[in-house]
């Protein structure tokens, strides 16, 4: 039970789920991480205190119950701005999750800095959360989304970043910090010295990177940066977006309503000061007090040690499948260049098929697009199966998922 | 259902080797879809001759309970009548591709064959046949199918 | 500890908050109920459950995790559906509340149906999430907002409506189906009938009234519905927005992301079936299933006894109130027309100040503008304190209120 | 700290006639903010003469800690040299107010006459004096105020 790194017993005794027997009492062997992560008994708990002992509206009430709320909420605020190491605690903002982060930048900044003719640059790999936004923008606009394409081990082609660049056209680069599908790291700090040296504008989706691996926001040096709480230990419902404070302070706001005005007249309203300007509405107060437990959690263990757990644990899956005859595997098999996210396809039996039969082994995994179409056009798949893992994640479940895939193998006499 | 009952021989050979797998030229009844939770993907063209499916073809992308319940709907429907194809139910389907008993999670695929055949029968139906009190009928159903 | 019609007692016991002390060992009277209200322990503990045993990404996976949390998910939206008693389902859009509900509308429907030299009509007594929304709309558009004027009793003059919609230029009226400062219920069948007469569309803000009140949509007769679950005894982090399935299929999408999404291409892409076109990336699943069990809480009173509860309570303060010198009540005293929210100002007692005061005394009670600041021009004062009231509170705890206004005057030296 | 202590004698007396009410006609500094939480509202107007504060006026709405704090504030600085003005600290207006101990609820409203003050200097010795250094700084500390 054990990876070299952390003390895995220690933590799946705070994952009550984990403890969950499935299907026909089986053990539950939770590889679906790059979809939702469970959370442990921490972050549950501080949802229910809250909701137990201080629940109220925050921001504008002086009673004694607003007072801790606001102080538990704006709390997590100051432990996000730590924990990805930025200095402005007023440049994150707080939305539902990467998906709605992304949507603002697309109205509030999109809408004013992209015009007719412009280039928005997104990836071949990219979740539909990074694409669907800027068509529906490029497509308003008269603009252009254009991709950087995928080589045959998963890694974008920068030469292709260059020559969209040189148009002069470009004024926003977006791209995933690590591939949901192929687990590949992206090359971020080369794309966003290119963007740089050219005035453009660098949009990185973490959602995939900020809960596996240490991400230093003053060394990446990008414009806009965005999240989701569920990915990692956190409850659903939150996701963090931050931007330079620059930037930010020029954008139209996104939604309008109570907390971010100053003032409102009948004719005209002025906006608040940041970040309250980007979070119209009472906000999900619970959960973002619950997501600082999450990350507490995950501080503990040292963003290090979960790189390194899930390498080992990755390493030593890659290994047992590729024992599997019939086995086809996407990305790259470089360690340094990919997180613990595996995406296969087993003979010819469709992803789904495989989802079905390991389930009932008791093992979780996702199988289909993983809502990104484009890669799946590129892959010339319709679906894969994915498993993905996290720090309560152990050899011996891996083990049980190699089996069932022996299993399946049998099923479909192949 | 257990996987071993769901992946029976008949189930692999016919998501192996289906039967009318192909297109029709110009084919009266015409219809693609796709499920956009798992993005399988059908089509299905029908060619009608008095009143009776004279020829009927699909094609698709997909898991072997959907690919295999389109090939086995397609030798339901060939030779009969319009009328009987039109009434077909889901339950007709599960029981033709012997899974009762599918859980939430797979039915769909199952299903989707019939859902393409209803939305193909209801634009058949609306358009050429401007019977739009049938057409909408069948619409619901459609709708109503997952 | 009882109104004549529900058993306050055994209500309260599910309240754990209310067993709570504040500040100098006072029991907690929280009559901030228009801001958010207190979970019942059965909402509380859905939440926890979820997580301890089902938590999963939804929609798109296989697994035994997956299908559980989907069908939670999606028996939350018949609940809603059988709550406020709609036909279709599927025209229930999951939002994180009543302002991003209200935003989805403004953004979707009004960028394509509000034109140059269009009228929106709102009125003066809307929350702020019901006006700004429509700030930014019309502002885009070189469209027009204007109001509906609010009379010394607290009613809309309803005149102004036709006067308005004779312009023909009207193209959505909004308003509040129950003033969050006021308390007045809106007469909203007659202003929907008007519209309807000339084809207007008509949104009602229900985030006061859904709580309060028995609302039935098919006799409501409107075009778009918004509330939120967190003044319902819900979650925070979630809200409703209901629109007609034929408004809804002709609407562009709001976010763009996963699973609003039919086929993503690299240049085109298609969109998914009604609801889910409009809920964008991973939604708050664990909030949305708890919210069921608030719906169900409410089902269980009975909505038409929570309103008597409520007015036995208002009729019951208003009087003692009216005791105070130099109290002054703003809004009707008909009790036909008005819900449980108090709004008043007690000499030359600032509301900030008052709220402070009484807080001491364990009264938690809401003071400022609460979002309404073109009310409180209306009203020419720059804030008000208000007491709402929900179904655990009681006499008693007025009572506590009253002796403390008592305080703030001696105090004050009034 | 109770609401006896906070309610003192002198703070209700600031609060119901404020010293320094009112407006100067084109003053040297002017200003005006709102608290968004609140929706308290105040302005300020300055003259100085000889790097000294030769008028100070106020007008606002809001609750009694934030107009006694403004009257006070500008009682404060009535004849002042500027650069003592300038340096006016959080700590310096609490206890000014007898109130060093307010809540994070309630200390908003103390500071807001401060932070006035703050933004009018940051203007004044930024688009008078252009003096961009000084100004930078003093505008970090207003908007450090909250
Ligand atoms: C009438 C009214 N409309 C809209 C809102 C906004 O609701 P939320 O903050 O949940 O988005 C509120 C409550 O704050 C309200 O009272
Ligand atoms: C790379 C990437 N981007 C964006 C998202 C969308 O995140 P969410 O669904 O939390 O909005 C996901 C996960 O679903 C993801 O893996």
């Amino acid at each position: 039970m054990q990876t070299s790194t952390i003390n895995i017993e220690n933590i799946r005794r705070d994952f009550p789920i984990l403890q969950r027997k499935v299907r026909n009492n089986k053990p539950l062997v939770y590889f679906d991480n790059a979809a939702t992560t469970q959370k442990p008994i921490q972050v549950i708990n501080s949802i229910h205190n809250y909701y137990l002992n201080y629940n109220s509206n925050i921001h504008r009430a002086v009673h004694q119950l607003a007072e801790e709320a606001t102080a538990a909420y704006e709390l997590t605020r100051d432990k996000v701005a730590k924990f990805i190491n930025i200095k402005n605690r007023e440049e994150l903002i707080f939305v539902r999750g990467t998906t709605e982060a992304i949507n603002l930048v697309s109205y509030s900044w999109g809408r004013q800095n992209v015009q007719k003719g412009d280039i928005v640059l997104t990836t071949e790999y990219e979740h539909h959360s990074n694409i669907v936004p800027w068509q529906l923008l490029t497509k308003e606009k008269e603009a252009k989304l254009e991709y950087i394409g995928v080589d045959d081990n998963g890694e974008l082609i920068l030469d292709q970043l260059n020559a969209y660049l040189d148009t002069g056209r470009v004024k926003l680069v977006t791209f995933s910090h690590m591939s949901n599908v192929l687990g590949t790291i992206t090359n971020a700090d080369e794309i966003i010295k290119q963007c740089h040296k050219k005035g453009v504008k660098v949009l990185v989706d973490a959602a995939q990177s900020v809960p596996h691996m240490k991400v230093d926001l003053q060394k990446l040096d990008c414009d806009f940066f965005a999240f989701s709480a569920h990915k990692m230990l956190g409850p659903t419902g939150v996701g963090v977006l931050w931007a330079r404070k620059a930037i930010l302070e020029n954008m139209q706001p996104f939604n309008g309503g109570g907390d971010m005005i100053r003032e409102v007249h009948k004719y005209e309203t002025t906006w608040n000061d940041l970040p309250y300007k980007f979070e119209a509405g009472t906000p999900n107060i619970a959960d973002v007090i619950g997501f600082s437990a999450a990350l507490d959690y995950l501080e503990n263990i040292g963003m290090d040690k979960v790189r390194e757990h899930e390498i080992e644990l990755t390493k030593y899956a890659l290994e047992k499948m590729l024992t599997i005859k019939g086995i086809k595997l996407y990305g790259t098999p470089d360690m340094k260049k990919r997180g613990g996210v595996i995406s296969f396809n087993l003979g010819d039996i469709h992803p789904h098929d495989l989802a079905t039969i390991i389930d009932e082994d008791g093992v979780a995994i996702r199988s289909g697009h993983h809502c990104a179409q484009v890669l799946m056009e590129r892959l010339d798949v319709s679906a894969t199966s994915r498993a993905s893992f996290y720090i309560y994640n152990t050899k011996e479940e891996v083990d049980v998922f190699i089996r069932s895939l022996n299993r399946a193998k049998e099923l479909f006499r192949i | 259902m257990s996987s071993a009952d769901i992946y029976r021989e008949i189930i692999l050979d016919y998501y192996r080797n289906p039967r009318n797998y192909g297109k029709i030229e110009n084919p009266d009844i015409s219809k693609r879809d796709s499920n956009p939770l798992c993005g399988d993907e059908l089509e299905m063209h029908i060619n009608l001759k008095n009143n009776l499916v004279s020829d009927v073809k699909f094609t698709g992308k997909g898991c072997a309970i959907s690919q295999a319940s389109a090939s086995m709907l397609t030798e339901l429907i060939m030779g009969k009548d319009f009328e009987y194809v039109k009434k077909l139910t889901k339950e007709d389907i599960l029981e033709n591709l012997g899974l009762p008993d599918l859980g939430p999670a797979r039915i769909k695929c199952a299903l989707l064959s019939l859902k393409v055949l209803k939305y193909g029968i209801y634009s058949y139906v609306s358009e050429k046949l401007n019977d739009t009190t049938s057409a909408d009928k069948i619409k619901e159903e459609a709708s109503g199918l997952f």
